[in-house]
């Protein structure tokens, strides 16, 4: 079996996207299941992702902006053409394009029995940046959900120790989100985040 | 819950000679005064740089390699011109944002001071900001802009550290009175295209985008 | 009794000589040290940069003298006199060469020949400790009192075995006069030795030398002031002058602790199989023997800079278990032994 | 008495003051010992630490961020910047998660290259520890002995393109420069050179009684609880697990290449040393190796894949990643298509061991902590970013 029908075959219904980028094979979860998959993938034998290489927050706002802005462009030339064409009367509805959740947090895993990688993603949305913690399965998902919390603001329920990491305590933004200033001072004045 | 750590016990295991300190320091001893005694005499030796380590640095220095990276200069060719023609293509690769050129016409009646038909009107290079790391002297397709053998970058004040023009052309005949011109930089040698639709696909465009922003 | 007047005289030479010797040993361990970590070392203040203790000195001195806010004034401006005063004075009953005789009068090379050398050294040994935990308690900083604290204990600890190496060496000898001690070694021992207290007592002499390594506070037993782990140990919160007095101390004591090896192992200012005195002149033969002195002291006082830059640190605890479960027993071991054989052989 | 005063920001071991049983330490970040800027906060009893806090981001500079805000090749000067101990193999790791993105396979002349600077400053990189964890533990010389060499191997960079320290080694689809023509005389001498540097290195401590009570059994670690942590590199191979991803994962060539995995036993202070020690005969075997190769290469031989001048990798994403001096160095790379990348991830080895070091130095004395700080190789650089 291939290593995706095996994770299909582990993960059940869990399997929301599989897709493989360059060799790299990524797996998407929900997000409230992530520590039970984690745990799946880590004991099923044949798979034992047993080793946490890493884990790794991005923030997509940009990068959905961008989507959306070509797609309201593609729309938009549709609704000329049509126009164009003379053709008028079902296109009233407007169409609501759907925002897919904010941020990315990637569970990078390798099996160092097989020595095949894994990384596992779950999608969090800006309004309730929460997900499971899973250093109660690795120990070294500690500091880079810390550091995630710190640069990304998600926070990671169930965490011992959730403070900020790299900036002091009390620093008022979240600097890897694509909305933070590049320039000037008193950045983290600018934007205001409610904690 | 966090899982708990069991520190393992380690058991110590000594030799006899191990055991009582004296034999493996009196090793250690006979070593350091090994040293002790090649570098004492090397010491007394003429020249510079007897003892490996130390250079007595501001009368003997360490000869540097030719492509060594340095203060930048803007080189002028054989006939005393000046090489650069302000396109602004340093500026461009800097991952520092230090570069900041101008680019412009040579004045009425000195075209022949200039290799090109365009010049840089202005040159600056804020050495506070340069990381050093040959981006702008890569990217130069006139072979004008290098960095040089020069490392004493220091200076008293900020001002003179933002190169400006005369500075960078006064780094050149520095260079060039000390026989420290850099050599031209060498391409490397690239494989063939290849066939893969990948390279092919990003090769295309990217051509394309490079000769009209040299256009510009 | 000698008149005050040599007394006086014989004070200012030696006091003026040991401060020569241990600022001439910061420059020796500095340039000893680069030349043993193939570097060159501070060569450019005089000729091979002997001048650079100088320099040093010029720079302690003209440095501010800061004191921190919280620090307990008084007791952070005694500690550096405390660590100081013991360390210039212990010299005064350590010979520094046999007789000089001028003039018909004979002037013994020691300051002072107490009869009871021995305990004028252990006792002002152990003052010297107040120095380091006054200066560490008073300067108010947690790396000082951490400081302060490994050196009582450090030496407190080595206190004990070097005063027993002492007592096995003064019963070989049979006084506790210094002068006596040096005496006591001219000639030869089993026919064929010198008659040096090393050969009488060789593991009373390795015993010796790691006590003498612990209360100087050298590497290996550096931990009051070990710097990569509490910074500068006791003298962390320490500028200017006074720690200058802290650093100078420490030569002070090494140049004691050297002269005081080679008086009870060495043979003082004999040489072995040769008495100098039968065929030197009075005057060039209290020259003589205070130079044959002074080239022994000189090799202990390199030894304490080799020994220094060839091993690791040791740990507090290790020190602590070295001292206590390792010396004393052996010096104790040392002394019975040593009792024993006198017993047996007179 | 007045009581002694500590005024720590953001800790809460405890009392602040020095009433009760414990006493809480604050050890840098500016402190002789501490490696860069660290920080650790420290609960002691007597000279024991019963617990301890390390604090990070006095170095944060944002690499992260920078990368997001830089193209592709403007990235890799930044990418020096990470560990400044082994700045060739940060080059290349970065160079290799963008290749990996385009799908770009560099050439074998390139490969090999990128295998001899990447030795070259593992062995760098192995020497400036050991030498640290020398002279944290008290031992001065062996440092120099050390550090001489590195001077000779940075030599080979600046003849190599120019720079010492910061290389900037490597573009993107290949390398900027041929080894330079001095390489194989230097490399002669340079490997007796190294070789003596070790030895005496190995005379001054390994057998030393004083050495051995200050590492063996300092701060040991199981195997399990370091893969727990996230442990990679010598730290990892200290606790007797032979991974290596030039061995499991190869690239560029390493499964051509004979050498051995040293691995220790305890996982304490005492077997990093000694897996750092052997690993540079290894890799010393290896540059052997590669060199043999690369003579064999003709002169004209690619050095460079053929990508276009400004790089704009497909929109995707990837993670790769090469073993670094301190362990699985890795990139996580996201494209949007446009020629900066989206977001660069580090994974930083030292990141993952140094948040076990509260464990890893319970129990033990103040003077251990150093010990074992300088023994896991903490770069602040890499692990601040």
């Amino acid at each position: 079996m291939s290593l995706q029908d095996r994770i299909r075959h582990c993960l059940q219904n869990d399997v929301l996207d599989l897709f493989q980028c360059q060799g790299d094979l990524f797996v998407q979860v929900p997000r409230d299941r992530i520590v039970q998959c984690l745990e799946k993938l880590r004991d099923e034998p044949g798979l034992e992702f047993d080793f946490l290489v890493d884990v790794v927050g991005v923030d997509n706002s940009a990068l959905h902006e961008k989507e959306i802005k070509a797609r309201e462009k593609a729309l938009a030339k549709e609704k000329e053409k049509a126009e164009e064409s003379g053709e008028t009367g079902v296109e009233n509805e407007p169409v609501v394009l759907e925002v897919p959740p904010r941020f990315d947090v990637i569970y990078l895993l390798l099996s160092l029995k097989s020595n095949e990688r894994l990384a596992v993603k779950v999608k969090v949305p800006e309004e309730d940046p929460e997900v499971d913690t899973v250093t109660t399965i690795w120990r070294a998902a500690d500091w880079p959900e810390r550091e995630i919390f710190d640069f990304l603001g998600i926070r990671f329920r169930g965490h011992h120790n959730l403070k900020r990491l790299m900036m002091w305590e009390g620093f008022g933004s979240y600097p890897l989100r694509k909305d933070y200033p590049l320039q000037g001072k008193g950045e983290e004045r600018h934007l205001d985040y409610d904690e | 819950m966090l899982k708990p750590i069991k520190k393992p016990v380690v058991k110590r295991e000594y030799t006899f000679l191990e055991r009582i300190y004296l034999w493996e320091i009196v090793k250690g001893l006979k070593l350091t005064w090994k040293h002790f005694t090649f570098n004492v005499r090397a010491s007394f030796r003429p020249g510079p740089h007897t003892v490996p380590t130390c250079w007595q640095y501001p009368e003997d220095r360490r000869p540097i390699a030719p492509i060594f990276r340095g203060a930048h200069y803007l080189a002028l060719d054989e006939k005393g011109r000046e090489l650069c023609i302000g396109c602004g293509m340093c500026a461009r690769a800097c991952p520092a944002h230090c570069i900041k050129v101008k680019r412009g016409k040579p004045p009425e009646g000195q075209e022949e001071k200039y290799a090109g038909k365009t010049i840089c009107e202005s040159f600056e290079i804020d050495m506070l900001r340069c990381i050093v790391c040959g981006f702008c002297e890569e990217a130069c397709a006139k072979g004008a802009l290098y960095l040089g053998p020069d490392y004493e970058l220091a200076e008293y004040e900020k001002g003179p550290c933002i190169y400006d023009k005369e500075r960078l052309l006064a780094n050149f005949r520095k260079a060039r009175a000390e026989g420290k011109l850099k050599p031209k930089r060498k391409p490397v040698p690239v494989a063939a295209p290849e066939k893969k639709p990948v390279g092919k696909k990003a090769v295309s465009p990217e051509g394309k985008a490079s000769g009209s922003q040299k256009e510009k | 009794m000698e008149d005050l007047g040599i007394t006086v005289i014989k004070v200012v030479f030696i006091w003026t000589w040991v401060l020569l010797i241990a600022t001439l040993m910061t420059w020796v361990e500095r340039r000893g040290s680069a030349m043993m970590q193939d570097r060159l070392g501070p060569n450019r203040a005089g000729p091979f940069g002997l001048l650079q203790p100088v320099a040093d000195g010029i720079k302690l001195f003209t440095k501010e003298d800061i004191v921190p806010e919280k620090a307990q004034k008084i007791l952070f401006s005694l500690g550096p006199v405390l660590f100081a005063l013991p360390a210039f004075s212990a010299y005064a009953v350590v010979p520094f060469g046999d007789k000089l005789v001028l003039d018909g009068k004979e002037i013994i090379l020691q300051v002072a020949d107490v009869n009871i050398g021995f305990l004028y050294i252990v006792a002002l040994g152990g003052l010297a400790v107040y120095g380091m935990v006054v200066g560490g308690w008073g300067s108010n900083n947690k790396y000082s009192i951490l400081g302060g604290l490994r050196s009582t204990a450090q030496l407190i600890s080595y206190e004990v075995p070097f005063g027993i190496v002492l007592l096995a060496v003064v019963m070989v000898f049979g006084t506790f006069s210094l002068r006596e001690i040096s005496l006591a070694q001219q000639g030869t021992f089993l026919g064929f030795l010198p008659n040096w207290g090393v050969f009488k007592q060789p593991l009373g002499f390795i015993l010796f030398m790691t006590a003498a390594y612990a209360e100087a506070n050298r590497v290996p037993f550096d931990l009051p002031e070990a710097e990569s782990e509490i910074v500068a140990g006791y003298h962390t919160e320490y500028g200017s002058m006074r720690l200058g007095l802290y650093l100078f101390g420490e030569y002070v004591n090494l140049y004691t602790l050297a002269a005081l090896t080679v008086t009870l192992f060495f043979g003082a200012w004999h040489l072995p199989y040769l008495d100098m005195s039968h065929f030197l002149g009075p005057i060039s033969y209290g020259i003589a023997s205070f130079l044959v002195f002074f080239l022994k002291t000189a090799f202990f006082l390199w030894l304490f800079v080799w020994i220094r830059w060839t091993v690791p640190r040791f740990r507090y605890d290790q020190v602590m278990g070295l001292g206590w479960k390792a010396l004393i027993p052996l010096s104790l071991v040392n002394l019975f032994v040593t009792a024993l054989i006198i017993q047996l052989t007179v | 008495m007045r009581e002694p005063h500590c005024n720590v920001p953001g800790c809460d071991l405890g009392s602040d003051q020095m009433v009760g049983d414990y006493v809480t330490i604050n050890i840098g970040p500016s402190h002789p010992a501490m490696h860069g800027t660290l920080r650790v906060v420290a609960k002691t009893d007597g000279e024991t630490v019963i617990e301890a806090e390390p604090e990070i981001g006095y170095l944060h500079r944002g690499v992260e961020k920078l990368g997001e805000n830089l193209t592709y090749n403007q990235f890799i000067p930044i990418t020096d910047r990470l560990n400044y101990c082994s700045s060739i193999v940060n080059n290349v790791a970065y160079e290799k998660a963008v290749e990996k993105l385009m799908g770009v396979e560099i050439p074998e002349k390139a490969q090999l290259v990128r295998v001899i600077l990447m030795e070259l400053s593992r062995i760098a990189d192995h020497q400036v520890c050991i030498g640290i964890l020398g002279v944290d533990i008290g031992a001065f010389t062996p440092f120099f002995y050390q550090i001489i060499q590195r001077e000779e191997i940075y030599e080979i960079f600046e003849w190599y393109n120019g720079a010492r320290l910061t290389v900037t080694a490597g573009r993107i689809g290949g390398q900027d420069a041929d080894l330079p023509d001095m390489f194989e005389e230097k490399w002669r001498m340079l490997k007796d050179g190294i070789r003596k540097a070790n030895d005496e290195t190995d005379k001054l401590l390994t057998h030393n009684r004083i050495w051995m009570d200050r590492t063996i059994g300092i701060s040991a670690f199981s195997a399990e609880d370091a893969l727990n942590f996230g442990f990679t590199g010598p730290c990892l191979r200290a606790c007797g697990v032979p991974r290596d991803l030039r061995k499991d994962d190869p690239y560029y060539m390493y499964d051509q290449f004979d050498f051995d995995i040293p691995v220790g036993k305890n996982g304490d202070v005492f077997d990093r040393y000694m897996v750092r020690m052997k690993e540079m005969e290894e890799s010393i075997k290896i540059i052997d190796q590669a060199y043999a190769l690369y003579r064999e290469m003709p002169e004209d031989a690619p050095l460079k894949a053929k990508v276009p001048k400004i790089i704009k990798p497909p929109a995707g994403e990837v993670y790769a990643a090469l073993e670094s001096p301190n362990g699985e160095l890795g990139f996580y790379l996201k494209s949007d298509g446009s020629d900066k990348p989206y977001r660069i991830k580090v994974r930083p080895p030292c990141f993952m061991i140094y948040q076990a070091f509260p464990e890893l130095i319970k129990g033990e004395m103040i003077a251990d902590t150093i010990a074992c700080l300088s023994s896991l190789n903490i770069i602040a650089g890499e692990l601040d970013r």
